[in-house]
Formats: C-alpha cells, structure tokens, sequence
C-alpha cells in the first residue's frame, strides 16, 4: 500500500475495501466509525495542544516576551503538563449547580466542535462527510454549542456565568448570521455547498481573488464574524475576565474547563478551516493562470502542508486581533453586527449575484 | 395562539429584577481588594456601594507611636505608586513648620523624582486600563518603560517601589553619578515610545467607543466629591497643586495644567496622556540645571515639631495629597491625618456608573486609577 | 437667632457668598483631645483661590456629636464615616453613618484611650 | 445622503485605526530580538545589582574579623519596626575596668521594610545595606538573624560609647 503525500483518496479507498473483504458489511461500518472517530479524536487532542502553545507563544512575541520556556525544549512540553495539571484537579461543582445541566454544557460545546470538523477536507481524499449540502450543515451544527454555553452559565446559579452566558448567547445568535451571508455570497459564487466543489472549483485561482471586491468584502467580514462566533478577543465577551472573571465557565474546575478551553480552540481552528476552504482555497495549491512553472513549483507541496499553511495563516491573523484590540461592550457588539455587518452583507450578496451573472470574473 | 400571547404579555410571569453582585474584594480589576456592591438590572449599572477596608492597616495610628523621619517610610505604602510624592508631603510639612529652608539642588532632585514617579504611576495605569478594557498587550508596553524609570530609583534610591527617599530636611542620598544620563535616555527612549501608546490605544476606533461619553461628571459633581488630580481636571476642575501652591522646584519650571472639559472617561484618559508629555517637558527643564550644593541639611537628630497643627498640600499622580500633622512638641506627633486622593475619587464612582453598563464601570473605575492602600490606608 | 439658623446663615456665607464661596472640601479630619472631640475643615475656594481651616469642638468627648456637612460638600459625606469609625464622633442627620473600615462593635481606635492588646505592641 | 456618506467614512476610519494598532503589535512580533523577557535563575551570574540596592541590612567586618559597632543602640532607636534588637554584656577590659560591649546585634529580616534608616543613623559607619535579595527560606525563624559574625570583635579605632 504505497503512501501517497499528495492525495490520500487510494489509502483510505484501500481501508474500505480492506475492511469490506475482511468483515462481515456491519463490522465494518463499525470498524470505520471507530477508525475515523478515533483519528478525529487524536487530531483534535494533539491540534488542540498545539494551538494552546502556540497562541502562547503567538502572544507572547506580541507583548515582546518569551512565553513558556520551562517546560521542554522552548517549553514545548508546558501544554501537555498544563492538561496533565487539569486532569488531575478535582472536579468542583456549586453546591446549588443544576446538576444534570451542569455536566452535560461541557459535553454539548465539544461535541458540536466535533460534528463540524467532519466535513473540513483536510486533503484530497481526506474527508470524512462531503455533502451536498456541506457548507449548510457546517454552520447549522456550529452554532450548537452556544447551546452548551447558555447551559453551562444558567446551570452553575453564579451571576457572572448568567451574565456571560447571555452575553453569548446573543452574540452568538447575531453573528451567525453574518458569517452564513458571507459564506452565502462565496457560495452564490462557487455555485455549491459541497465542500470538493468548492475546493475543486478554486484550481485556477482562488476565490479571493477571482471574486473581485465581494469576496474579499465577504473575506473580512467572515473573519470578524467567525472571531466572534469562536468567542475570542475582541469579542470575548462571554469570559471577559476584567469584568466576568471567567463568564461562563466560572464555576467549571478540571476536565471539565478544559473541554470548553479545547472547544474555543477547536472553533477557531474549524472557522480557520472554513476561511481557508472557501476563500484560499483549501488544499489547492497557489496558481495563477497561465504561469505554468510557477504552478508546477507550487504543486510540489503536498495538498495537506498547503491547508495547513493556510489554516495557520488565518489563525494567526485572529490571534493579530486578540492581542491588539480593546475588547467591545455588548451593545457595541449588537451594534456592529445590525448596523454594520449586516448591511454590508447584504448589499455584498447583490454585487456577488450581479458579478456571477455577468460572468465578470476570472 | 391567544395562549402564547397572554403568557408573553403577562407582566406577573415576565417581571424582571433586580440582582446585586459582589465585584471583589478578589476581582481583576478592582486593582487590589475593593469591594463594590454593583445592583444591576440586566447589564446595567444601578447602584454601587463600595465597601473598603480590607487592607486598612492603621497607618494613621501607628504614625503617633514613631518620629517625623519614620513616618516616612510609612507613606510609601500608602500609595505606592506616587511614594515620592507622598514622602514628599511629609517632609515639607515637617520642614515648614520648623521653617527650614532646603537646598537649591534638594528641590530639583525631588521634583525630577516627582514627576519620574508621576510618569511610572500614569504608566502603570495606561496599562491597567488596556488590560481592563480587553486589550492585554498594552499592560506589557507599559511595564517595559516603567522598567526604566524603576531601575533609575533603584540606582539612586536604593528601591524600586517604597523608595524612601526623602527626608525632613533634604533627601537620603546625593543623587547617583549616572543619573542625569540614565533620566536623560529615559526622557528620549519615551518620546518615541508615547506616540505608539496612542497608535495601540488612544486612536483605536474600539477604545473611542468604549469611552467616549461614558462615566460623564460635572465640574459641579467634581468640586463637591473633591475629585481632584487628573481625574477632576477632566472635569474642567483647575486643581493642579503644582500650579496652584508650587513647591519645590515647581515655580521655577514652565508647565501647562492639562484641563479637559469634556467630562467622561476620555477626557479622564486624554489629561493623564498629555500629563505624561507635561512631565517630561518638566524634566527636560531641570535634569541639565541641577545646582551643586548639599543634598541635605543638617537636622537635629530627634526631630520635634512645635506645638500647633501643620498642613501640606502635594499634588500625587491621583490628586491632591494632604498630610494634616497636629503636633504637642514631642518627638512623636499627636495625630497624623491623611488627606488621600483616592479616598474622595472613589466615591463618586457611583455618580458616574449609574444608567452604564458593567462593562462601563469597569472602564470608568479604571480612568479613575485607584489604589486601594491609598484608600484605606 | 438659634443655632440651627446661624449654622445655616454662616454656611451660607462660607459657601456662597462672593467674597468666600468655600466650595470644595479638602479634608476633613478629627483629632481627639483630653477634654474634647474637635473636627477640622480644611475648605478651599475654586474660584478665588483662597484656604480656610475650620474647627468645630464637641462638648463631650466620650459621646461627641455635632451636626454633619454632608448636604453642602458631598464628599463630607464618606469623610465624616471615616472620623465616626475611627474616632467615635456621631454627625447629627447624616444620611448613611455607618462604619466605614471597620466592622460593628469595634471600639473607636483613633481615640488615644483605645487599647487593643493583641494588635498594638507598646515599644 | 451626508449620513451615509458619514457611515461609509466611518467604516474606513476605523478599520485604519485598527490596522495602525495592528502595525504596533505587529512591528514587536516581527522583531523578537527586540523581547525584553529575564530568565532570572539563569541569568543569576550576570545579575548584578545597583550598589545602593537595599536587599537586608549587614554590619560591615573586615579581614580580621573586626566590625566597628560599638552597641550605642542608635540603630535601635531609630527602626521603625523594632527588628533591630541590640544585647550588649559586660567584660572586664585589660586595665581592670567593666566595659559594656556588644554581645549580638539582632537583626529581624522579617519585620524589615529596608528603609534604611538605621545605615543612616548609625554614627560608627558599622552597618550597611546588602545586595542579597534572594531571602526565602522553609522557616520563619532563619529570618532573624545575628548580624554581628561568631568571634568577632570591635575595631581598635572605634570610638567607645
């Protein structure tokens, strides 16, 4: 079974079909289930370490420090010692805490960073859903877990976590909807909401800068409003500590606060994912039109340090934000999404349609 | 449907409420341990009542059981971060009422002290108040130039934070060979480091929204709350000392007293940015005019003040700093008040948080740059 | 005239009148004497400039009381709590006198007869 | 139409402001070299501090293991904090006399605030402040000290209280 960097369609074609000779049709469904599940399950575990080190060290050169230098080499080990910390702490619940609620918020913020990192293509072939319909299901399942939040603040009876969780879910609530228009106006553009279409259809050049002005606009804006759909600085403010101490997960001790810390970074790589996807591309190498060495060139690397190259690239523009800006007031949050965004959106949506059919793009 | 309609209208089933939360005495930005009962409805601020005391520590007690020169030490603790300032109060107080007259080059070294202090505490609060508002990179900008003015107190003073510096009569030590140059970097380093405050900060379109118009009080309020420093001055409330009672070497320098009639928390903001430029003017003035001389004048070893009640006015990077010295003629004082800025500032947080929202409060309690030792001293 | 009226016609004075117009408090501190409780003022006008220093004295010193201030300068207000928890002196129609630092059933312990065994070390 | 042309502008505008935060912040991320981060236990042998740090109170011996504090108890007096304590004895001097001399300067770390009143005071020049800042230890009690060294005696030039 020969190992193939660029395209991994015949390694996991050769999975299946190994499992459908060797078991019985039930088996290995289930098989598969546990392989990919347990693949995501590794992936998110170690990416999710990995992001927590390097937003530290992201945020660290921005505040001219070091960052974590004990632990390991440049403290590469201080992630892995901080969740080896968490998982031993005891696990504290407000004596007057909605029990059953209290221990299910964790699990349902979580669980929704895990059903939409199913249908990211992290390469050709690498993918576990592709819908039709992939775009569609990817914003309706990450707006579950504010569901998560909104449980976590009203069932640990603290009148911080309500206030964050409020917070939330307001903010929550509105920006979804600028990033669905402006992911709406790329797919006005693609013509799709499968995923393989998108991405296949970015082969000669990428939407952001084949869609002219609209994308772009879309591009900004789907990056404000996905740093606000993964609750991060400057919109934080469900967990403002200068005035929520912690929001929502105030009262959350142990495993449990590291499920919501882990779901954060999960989100804002999956909104990474999605920016990287339908604006740059995905795995698709850089081309530009008739430059055939230079395209050739960028064929050399493989589609998977492509996306990733990407992915890192657009966290490391939200991290730009968190570590620069004064964090919004709650009003100004609503106000930025109604009065801005929105509009924005939807005259960007119009000039999206018009360009799509006059055929003025590349 | 009618069902759905009478419930959502029912104002018995839909009542809102009130709800009272403890802001401290351990939050982050209380800076120190405050104690605000905040009643809010929703986000909105109703009603705060500070409750403060949990780091008294009897200063003005202790100060009638210990000499002139001890007390000294004393109020560095008090607000820490204008302890020259404060030291300074005292040891005018005590030489005016023993009609001393200091050296020439005392007074210069304690006004570049001053304002050296005045600048490291607006430092200090330029990063609290980036931090308070979400924006945690200004904190260590802000540290990384405080860190120059510290390691000049630590050359010439000994200390970094409770200096100690002055004395009745003149200060503890000449000044240190290295500094005039090391304040003289210092002076250039931070002019090209004060416009990227305001490019990471004061110009930012998120900040103006947070505090423009925010936590508004009237020259009125100022002058009846005693709000005074910079604080009160963005009230339009002329309070400046330094222009007003000049001590030290402060009629001999050229300064304009920043006043600001805006009356809101950029205002409040605004005064402390261009104090810091005002600051540096001052040292600019005097770093290269020290004139030689004694850095002390001989005092009796055991200082007693005569009889009769003593007041002195310092103008500290928060306001106005009295010290309220009632004296019987022995070496120690019979009683010891001080006027701190703090105190007065703090309660008219109440005033200017009503009707805003939590986070609001937080950004105005954080224009105010309390201290809480200097409030409950 | 009364008292009540002279306190009202000084204060007038102090705080309106053109040539006085004493509107803003500095301090307000308390000192406790052998035979009596005196409260100072330190008043200073804006607008002219000028400072005052006032002292009233309480007849008693074991249970002084003398009228408040608060309702001319506010900031009296927290001022006279500080001197009513530290050294025992009650303001007369004081909205909110409570203690300020300190918790209830504390002695007064700016008062020099105030002993505390535990906390003051005589040296 | 002048308010819509208000709110485009708007937009602009803060998005520039946003973009000039963004170079500051950007400019030091780009530029580590520039980071101003100690690593204290490590640099522990290039540390040095400024000759007037104050980091504890020591009396000054010299090669022979004479100081000059002649136990006048001035230091004493003038602490703040009473954590100087001073216990003098008597002895019998050569020529018969008793003699009051310094048994052991007590020094209570602990209680210090380093204001450095007592170097001030002190007439002989005995004591001075020491660079040490490193003062941790597992119990309290390590935290007084005896000042002056086991054996040491006062300096001949010393004048006598």
């Amino acid at each position: 079974m020969g190992f193939n960097f660029y395209d991994f369609t015949a390694l996991t074609h050769n999975i299946h079909v190994g499992l459908v000779e060797g078991f019985s049709p039930f088996m290995a469904t289930t098989l598969e289930w546990v392989i990919v599940g347990t693949a995501y399950l590794l992936f998110v575990a170690l990416f999710g370490l990995l992001l927590v080190y390097a937003e530290r060290k992201v945020c660290a050169a921005f505040q001219q420090r070091l960052g974590p230098m004990r632990v390991g080499y440049w403290g590469l080990l201080q992630t892995i010692a901080d969740f080896i910390k968490l998982l031993m702490k005891e696990l504290i619940m407000p004596r007057k805490a909605d029990r059953f609620l209290y221990n299910l918020a964790p699990f349902i913020v979580i669980i929704a960073s895990f059903l939409a990192i199913a249908v990211i293509p992290f390469a050709p072939g690498l993918q576990s859903l592709d819908f039709d319909i992939g775009l569609f299901y990817l914003t309706s399942v990450s707006s579950v877990g504010v569901i998560g939040i909104l449980l976590a603040g009203w069932s640990s009876n603290n009148k911080y976590s309500l206030i964050g969780a409020m917070r939330s879910g307001a903010q929550i609530l509105s920006y979804e909807l600028s990033v669905s228009l402006s992911l709406l106006t790329m797919i006005v553009f693609a013509g799709s909401m499968q995923f393989s279409t998108i991405v296949e259809g970015q082969r000669d050049g990428w939407y952001l800068f084949t869609g002219h002005i609209p994308s772009l606009v879309a591009f900004i804006v789907f990056l404000i409003a996905g740093t606000a759909e993964t609750n991060r600085g400057p919109f934080d403010l469900a967990e403002a500590e200068s005035e929520l101490t912690a929001g929502f997960h105030t009262e959350y001790s142990g495993i449990k606060f590291a499920f919501f810390f882990l779901a954060e970074y999960i989100n804002l790589f999956i909104i990474s994912a999605v920016a990287a996807t339908v604006f740059l591309g995905g795995w698709m190498p850089l081309h530009f039109g008739h430059l055939e060495a230079f395209n050739h060139a960028m064929d050399v690397i493989p589609p998977l340090v492509w996306f990733f190259l990407k992915v890192f690239g657009v966290i490391f523009i939200i991290m730009w934000f968190k570590w620069t800006f004064p964090r919004l007031r709650v009003d100004q949050i609503l106000t930025l999404e109604w009065k801005y965004l929105l509009p924005i959106n939807l005259i960007n949506i119009l000039l999206m349609a018009f360009i799509v059919l006059t055929k003025f793009h590349f | 449907m009618s069902e759905i309609k009478e419930v959502m209208f029912n104002s018995d089933r839909l009542a809102t409420d009130e709800y009272l939360v403890n802001m401290g005495p351990q939050h982050p930005s209380t800076h120190g341990v405050l104690r605000m009962l905040v009643k809010l409805e929703g986000e909105k601020v109703l009603n705060i009542q500070p409750h403060i005391g949990y780091i008294h520590s009897g200063i003005e007690k202790m100060c009638e059981a210990i000499s002139y020169p001890q007390i000294i030490h004393l109020t560095d603790r008090m607000d820490y971060l204008s302890a020259h300032m404060n030291n300074e109060a005292v040891a005018l107080c005590v030489e005016n009422a023993l009609q001393v007259e200091v050296p020439e080059r005392v007074k210069y070294i304690r006004t570049i002290m001053d304002e050296l202090a005045r600048l490291a505490s607006h430092q200090l609060w330029w990063c609290v108040m980036g931090m308070d508002l979400g924006a945690l990179t200004t904190f260590f900008y802000g540290l990384r130039d405080r860190e120059m003015i510290l390691d000049i107190f630590e050359e010439t003073c000994g200390a970094r934070l409770t200096v100690n510096y002055n004395l009745p009569g003149g200060v503890m030590f000449d000044i240190h060979p290295n500094f005039q140059k090391r304040v003289k970097d210092f002076v250039t380093y931070f002019r090209t480091k004060l416009p990227e405050y305001d490019q990471l900060l004061s110009g930012n379109v998120i900040f103006r929204e947070r505090t423009e118009g925010i936590g508004h009080l009237s020259l009125a309020d100022a002058i009846a709350y005693g709000v005074t420093g910079p604080s009160g001055r963005a009230s339009g409330f002329s309070n400046d000392l330094r222009k007003h009672q000049p001590y030290s070497a402060y009629p001999l320098v050229k300064f304009n007293e920043i006043i600001d009639h805006r009356c809101d928390t950029l205002a409040r903001y605004e005064v402390r940015m261009k104090e810091m430029y005002e600051s540096l003017s001052i040292i600019e003035q005097l770093i290269d005019n020290i004139p030689e001389g004694d850095y002390a004048v001989k005092m009796k070893s055991v200082i007693k003040l005569p009889e009769g009640e003593f007041y002195q006015r310092v103008e500290t990077a928060r306001g106005e700093f009295g010290v309220y010295i009632v004296s019987d003629g022995k070496k120690n004082p019979y009683r010891v008040k001080f006027r701190s800025p703090g105190f007065s500032n703090l309660f008219a947080l109440n005033k200017m948080a009503k009707g805003h929202k939590i986070a609001d409060l937080v950004a105005i309690m954080s224009t105010l740059d309390l201290v809480i030792p200097d409030i409950d001293r | 005239m009364t008292q009540d009226e002279l306190k009202a016609y000084l204060l007038d004075k102090f705080t309106s009148a053109e040539n006085t117009s004493f509107d803003y408090l500095i301090c307000l501190s308390g000192v406790d004497y052998p035979e009596y409780m005196e409260v100072v003022y330190h008043l200073e006008s804006v607008s002219l400039r000028h400072v005052m220093v006032l002292k009233v004295r309480t007849k008693d010193r074991v249970s002084p009381a003398i009228d408040t201030v608060s309702d001319i300068w506010i900031t009296a207000k927290y001022h006279e709590r500080e001197v009513y928890d530290l050294l025992g002196v009650l303001f007369n129609n004081h909205t909110d006198l409570r203690r300020l630092f300190l918790e209830d059933g504390w002695g007064f312990p700016l008062r020099k007869d105030y002993v505390d065994e535990i906390r003051i070390v005589e040296r | 139409m002048k308010s819509f042309i208000e709110y485009i502008v708007s937009i602009f505008k803060g998005l520039w402001t946003l973009l000039i935060g963004m170079k500051v912040t950007g400019k030091y991320f780009f530029t580590p070299w520039k980071n101003v981060t100690q690593q204290y236990p490590e640099n522990r042998e290039k540390l040095v501090m400024f000759e007037r740090f104050r980091g504890e109170v020591i009396m000054l011996h010299n090669e022979n293991n004479e100081h000059s504090c002649n136990g006048c108890g001035i230091c004493e007096i003038n602490c703040p904090n009473g954590s100087i304590e001073i216990i003098s004895k008597s002895i019998l001097t050569a020529d018969g006399k008793k003699k009051r001399i310094i048994d052991q300067h007590i020094y209570h770390l602990g209680m210090c605030t380093l204001c450095n009143l007592c170097v001030k005071a002190c007439p002989s020049g005995a004591l001075a402040m020491g660079q040490n800042f490193e003062h941790a230890v597992w119990d309290r009690s390590l935290l007084t000290k005896v000042l002056n060294q086991e054996g040491s005696t006062i300096a001949e030039n010393v004048k006598e209280e």
